[in-house]
């Protein structure tokens, strides 16, 4: 056994580490400590300065423009680049679609496509879950019929991540509806400016505005933007989906919010006493260290794991849910620990003397309250647990 | 021994209850919720003509109630509609008024809107260890004043004399740094400099610290009313939603967790009938940190049950949620509460 | 809203305090407090006393010897003797059998069982469940087949409390295996020393025999001893089943194990300060105080209503599921609280200087361990939530 | 980076568990563990023979181990096999005696078996607060001494010119009121009036503190083993056990518990690692507060999900359940060391 990093990735931390010291904009690093949104330009200025030193597409082939690193070297990334708050990586196009197109896509659509993506030029968002379908994916309805050199896309999808900032959409379209319900599916690039394209905001329970509704009304698209076969785009879904899970434990977030919770109970007063010493809600904050703690060595044994057998395992799911559950609970302690000034709308509080909390910890409730979503978006807790159930279980 | 409420207090209940229905559907109670002053006249008025103040101030007093099952009657309604108009210091205030001999009558018939202004920064829900001086002006600062920008006076602690005094304040007179609140609602931030204040209880230790009960035990009404609608309405939807072609209630897994909440926020209503009865400090303590707890568990049940749609701003199940988690963070968390029932073993 | 007793409810509640200070054997209540073993010969002195005063049969009619009590009294008296540690009131005969023969029996065996039951003649014991059946109760096998005036039974139960000390037993028995599981079962009466039964005691986790198998080889019992109708036993099961419930929360069990701890943490050093004074003790002691509690008053509030409507409703189920966590996690702090003394064997412990702990807390760990079965026996909790699941979520 | 047992680890671990499995078969097992002197002669000297005592001490010192991960892949064996023989002792033994320069052979080889005697009954699990005089005598009380009845040796803890010292006292010459554990094996109150004691480290407080800290991660290593035991044994009954004519294990509500239990039991394991790979207080505290907390809730859900049948003495699965709760209060409990570790926040 031996946990620590081989010279090497220590070599590599390093070299991660001044890059983040150099090159991280320090405006950027203080709005998302600040938890605020991160705007559209900021991701595109990171973006940028990750590409200019070629370790914006992660998860890439170097053949491709990616840097040709393993899943250790990709969670050191993620670890240091959480510390250092800086915004994470769209994985819209990145994560999400690249990988899919060095797969299955056309040699014509990886020469168009990957470049751009890597330049920033198109910013893609993702058309997957629909009104009512939720974690059944493959209950999906919006249609596309073949017209000539065309589809025909009639439908909606929703839960469109920043989809309102976005120039394209990958969709998974039914074009069959006669079988089961994951045949007949198709994989679809669609160019958001086509005509028939309506983007319509969700606003969140926080009050943020980050996910949309997208209507398509007779949309026609081309039809040499279809990715992979017509009707086995169920193949290319999966294959979304369950690739590139190393990332899921969202360690460096926790990390973080570790960080934070501690840094605002040493500052803040209760009764004559730093929070920080008062036993009861010491003990609280370091259940969740030690979990914490725990699920670092976790995650770096489905890492060495993934490293050594070529994918990751089922523990992935494990990592997931767990994962979301350490992030809530500090989520939850971090709000707890501002008192009744949490309750405070982030951005709207009085300022000058009656300022109530450090500007950095304002979002404190609207993150806990945006975080539920962990759990529920990326395939449910509860669908973890299914997968995990059929996996381990064998029942 | 008899758990059903009266027919006086059913009558008041029923017809809050309608009141709120018709005029704080969730539209105009999140337009009133999210927006200075946070505060709807009109609704207002309506409430106090069906006479809910009147549940704060003993018959004795001039009153039509006074004790916790009244408070339990209106709140649990006003938790139910989610209404986000400013009574929680009125239900405070009566019996500080009462107590100092003041009159009434503005308060019961609405016109005046009190706000209890005891909590400082760095001893929130201490009342006790604000440093807050007072004489003929008050010079200090109170946070979290719940109401504050709806408020026509403000009730406030200081010391005078070695002892916790209670003041008041007139808001023409007082500087606010209002703020609004994310479950909704508004508070504010009384910065006092000099400010004129009249003295209405020298020794008032005893009274501020009974009246904070009076608000823990409305906060536990609120967050049971509001509870039960969460319930109802997660139910509604586990049993109307299909996925993987089958109702979601049917899911073995989520049925227990339903059976979980239920039984939790039983145990909720239970122990808030508990210090409604008793209305002694340790009761109190024991149902703001048990409803705190069981509060937050059933916000987040209820969105992870729902999935996605529970996590929007247009399905009201999101705004319940907020004010679930949050008032736990008013008048003192589950934390708070529980570390005051355990320094009673020592 | 009342939550007081009635001055006739507080008046009796009184005499039964008086009755407790009287009457309950000193010796009895010390090897209650101490929570060991409750002898044979402890439960029929106890009884004796009860019957002397006629609070025996707390759930029959006075026309059969009942005190005429309802569900308050029944609980007053409950609350009352866990509080001085008397001990229960053994439930096969008194609370399971006397019940079903008082609505299903000829007048024949009511006139013959009824008073053996109250003087103490015939020591009861239950057999319901069967290996291999746990909580499908419908799915027995034990056999009954009719010749002439007789049933010949053959099969096994298991589960059977202090069968050992038992006269007779109450039988569910498959008198036709044609039908669904819950047709042809039917309830019998067996005279324990028939030929052909045989008592295998079963050893419970902490060491202590308390439950027992019973085999049934050619057992012939009169066809007299039927109760109610062949093959309609099931009718005569659910009603034992679901008769009573009112005791179900074990307020009484929480309330005195909440005392035992608390008395026990005030006397325990802990590094210099007593361990009650240990802020994080303290507080996990507070919280299951406020669950208890609550509880409390949940009970009366289900009580108020069997005694307005004439029977408990389905929050009985509720309140099995929360008493008994309630009482498992005040096991779990009692052992907690000994340290590392919870680990010695109950009665084994070495005496004079060398004490450990005091005699009455020697049995936190067994009591701790034996309560495991409280949220299995009598319908587990997982069953309680589905019947939970039917009656609420109607789903 | 990388998670797989060396091969002599993986040696040592493998002819272990086979040892075990065919000498302490849970009959036998069980016979050793709940009867004075809870110890197999045979199985020691058996156990000595396939040279695990070796794994405690590093190879500088004679030995073939002495790092966390030997502990570890000694450990977790005993936990799978529920062994009830004194090895905590020897673990917590072994550094202290190599450090006071003494010879190993005895402990090396299995002929002498050592019991560490820190804790007293008024400050469990905190050696600083023992009240214990040294000199060339000792007089006091020791409790909870883990194979007090099988020791030829107890390592003792006593203050000496104001220093914690360690002292060696021969079991021939103390005075034990040994008593057998609810859980398997055996312990004893350690009775010192004026009775003679070498000094072996007269500045002992760091090695003792850092014996502890092996002790505790023998126990939470053992701890994995017997969890992981529960969890498949568990399992295997879901998959076989019918109720209501379908598999238990079909039940979405128990899937569910299943995957959270394996969950938790690799979280343990993960800190369990930790512990061993860094050896410091603030990791081992960690870890046995977690594990502490894990292994009673798998051990109460293997026995729920189990049934009746989990809760008798004839199925195995009762005496590991027991383990795993019981060993939770040896050397420090999990709210004892979530203390420790809060207390470094101050």
């Amino acid at each position: 056994m031996d946990l620590s990093y081989s010279p090497e990735e220590q070599a590599f931390q390093k070299e991660v580490r001044q890059f983040l010291a150099d090159e991280l904009p320090e405006d950027i690093a203080a709005r998302v400590k600040a938890g605020g949104e991160v705007s559209k330009k900021d991701t595109e200025r990171w973006h940028a300065i990750l590409q200019a030193r070629g370790w914006l597409a992660q998860t890439w082939p170097e053949e491709h423009g990616g840097p040709g690193w393993g899943p250790v070297e990709r969670h050191i990334f993620d670890e240091e680049a959480a510390r250092a708050y800086a915004p994470r990586i769209l994985p819209f196009g990145l994560q999400m679609l690249g990988p899919v197109l060095i797969k299955f896509g056309s040699d014509e659509q990886k020469a168009h496509y990957l470049p751009r993506i890597l330049d920033g030029t198109d910013w893609w968002c993702q058309g997957y879950s629909e009104p009512g379908a939720g974690s059944d994916l493959a209950s999906l309805k919006t249609k596309a019929v073949r017209e000539g050199d065309e589809y025909v896309v009639n439908g909606q999808k929703t839960w469109t991540t920043l989809g309102q900032h976005a120039d394209w959409i990958f969709c998974l379209v039914r074009t069959d509806g006669s079988g089961k319900p994951q045949e007949g599916i198709s994989f679809l690039l669609i160019d958001m400016n086509t005509p028939g394209i309506e983007v319509r905001p969700i606003r969140l329970i926080e009050g943020g505005h980050e996910v949309n509704e997208v209507f398509f009304t007779d949309v026609r698209v081309p039809a040499e933007n279809l990715v992979w076969e017509e009707n086995d785009g169920w193949t290319v879904a999966k294959y979304l989906l369950t690739h590139e899970r190393t990332g899921i434990a969202g360690v460096g977030f926790s990390i973080a919010a570790f960080e934070r919770v501690k840094a605002l109970a040493e500052r803040t007063m209760r009764g004559g006493k730093r929070l920080i010493d008062d036993p009861l809600f010491a003990a609280r904050l370091a259940e969740v260290e030690m979990d914490l703690e725990a699920m670092k060595i976790f995650n770096l044994r489905m890492l060495a794991e993934a490293q050594r057998v070529g994918h990751p395992g089922v523990e992935t799911s494990m990592l997931k849910i767990r994962g979301t559950e350490v992030r809530q609970a500090l989520n939850d302690l971090y709000r707890r620990a501002l008192g009744p000034a949490a309750a405070l709308i982030p951005g709207e509080a009085p300022g000058g003397n009656a300022a109530l909390v450090a500007p950095e910890d304002e979002a404190a409730a609207a993150s806990y309250f945006n975080n539920r979503k962990i759990s529920i978006f990326g395939g449910s807790n509860e669908i973890q647990k299914n997968i995990l159930t059929k996996a381990m279980l064998e029942l | 021994m008899n758990f059903e409420m009266t027919d006086d207090r059913r009558m008041l209940a029923d017809s809050l209850g309608k009141l709120l229905g018709s005029h704080f559907g969730i539209e105009h109670r999140n337009s009133v919720a999210y927006e200075a002053p946070f505060h709807d006249k009109a609704g207002w008025k309506a409430l106090a003509e069906i006479g809910i103040l009147y549940a704060f101030i003993s018959e004795d007093a001039g009153g039509m109630g006074g004790s916790g099952f009244d408070l339990l009657a209106v709140f649990e309604q006003m938790g139910a509609a989610l209404c986000p108009e400013p009574l929680l210091g009125a239900a405070m205030a009566a019996p500080l008024l009462a107590e100092a001999g003041e009159d009434l009558e503005p308060l019961l018939s609405g016109e005046a809107i009190y706000a209890l202004a005891v909590d400082e920064p760095d001893a929130p829900w201490d009342a006790d260890a604000g440093t807050t001086e007072g004489g003929d002006t008050l010079t200090g600062r109170k946070t979290a004043v719940y109401g504050a920008n709806a408020a026509t006076h403000f009730l406030v602690s200081a010391r005078q004399a070695g002892k916790l005094s209670l003041f008041e304040v007139k808001a023409e007179q007082a500087a606010v740094s209002p703020w609004g609140m994310i479950d909704g609602g508004g508070a504010g931030e009384l910065m006092l400099d000099a400010t004129p204040a009249r003295c209405l209880l020298p020794d008032a230790g005893e009274a501020i610290a009974a009246a904070l009960d009076w608000g823990r035990l409305a906060l536990c009404a609120e967050a049971v009313g509001a509870m039960d609608w969460c319930y109802a309405t997660t139910l509604d939807y586990l049993k109307s939603r299909k996925q993987f072609g089958r109702e979601i209630g049917s899911f073995q897994a989520l049925q227990h967790r339903m059976v979980e909440m239920k039984t939790a926020i039983e145990q909720a209503r239970s122990i808030t009938i508990l210090a409604a009865d008793r209305m002694d400090s340790r009761s109190v303590a024991m149902a703001k940190s048990l409803v705190g707890r069981t509060a937050r568990k059933v916000s987040e049940e209820a969105i992870q049950l729902h999935g996605g749609i529970g996590m929007t701003w247009e399905y009201p199940l999101s705004h319940y949620a907020k004010r679930l988690v949050m008032l736990d963070a008013q008048l003192g968390d589950a934390d708070f509460h529980t570390a005051r029932v355990a320094a009673r073993y020592a």
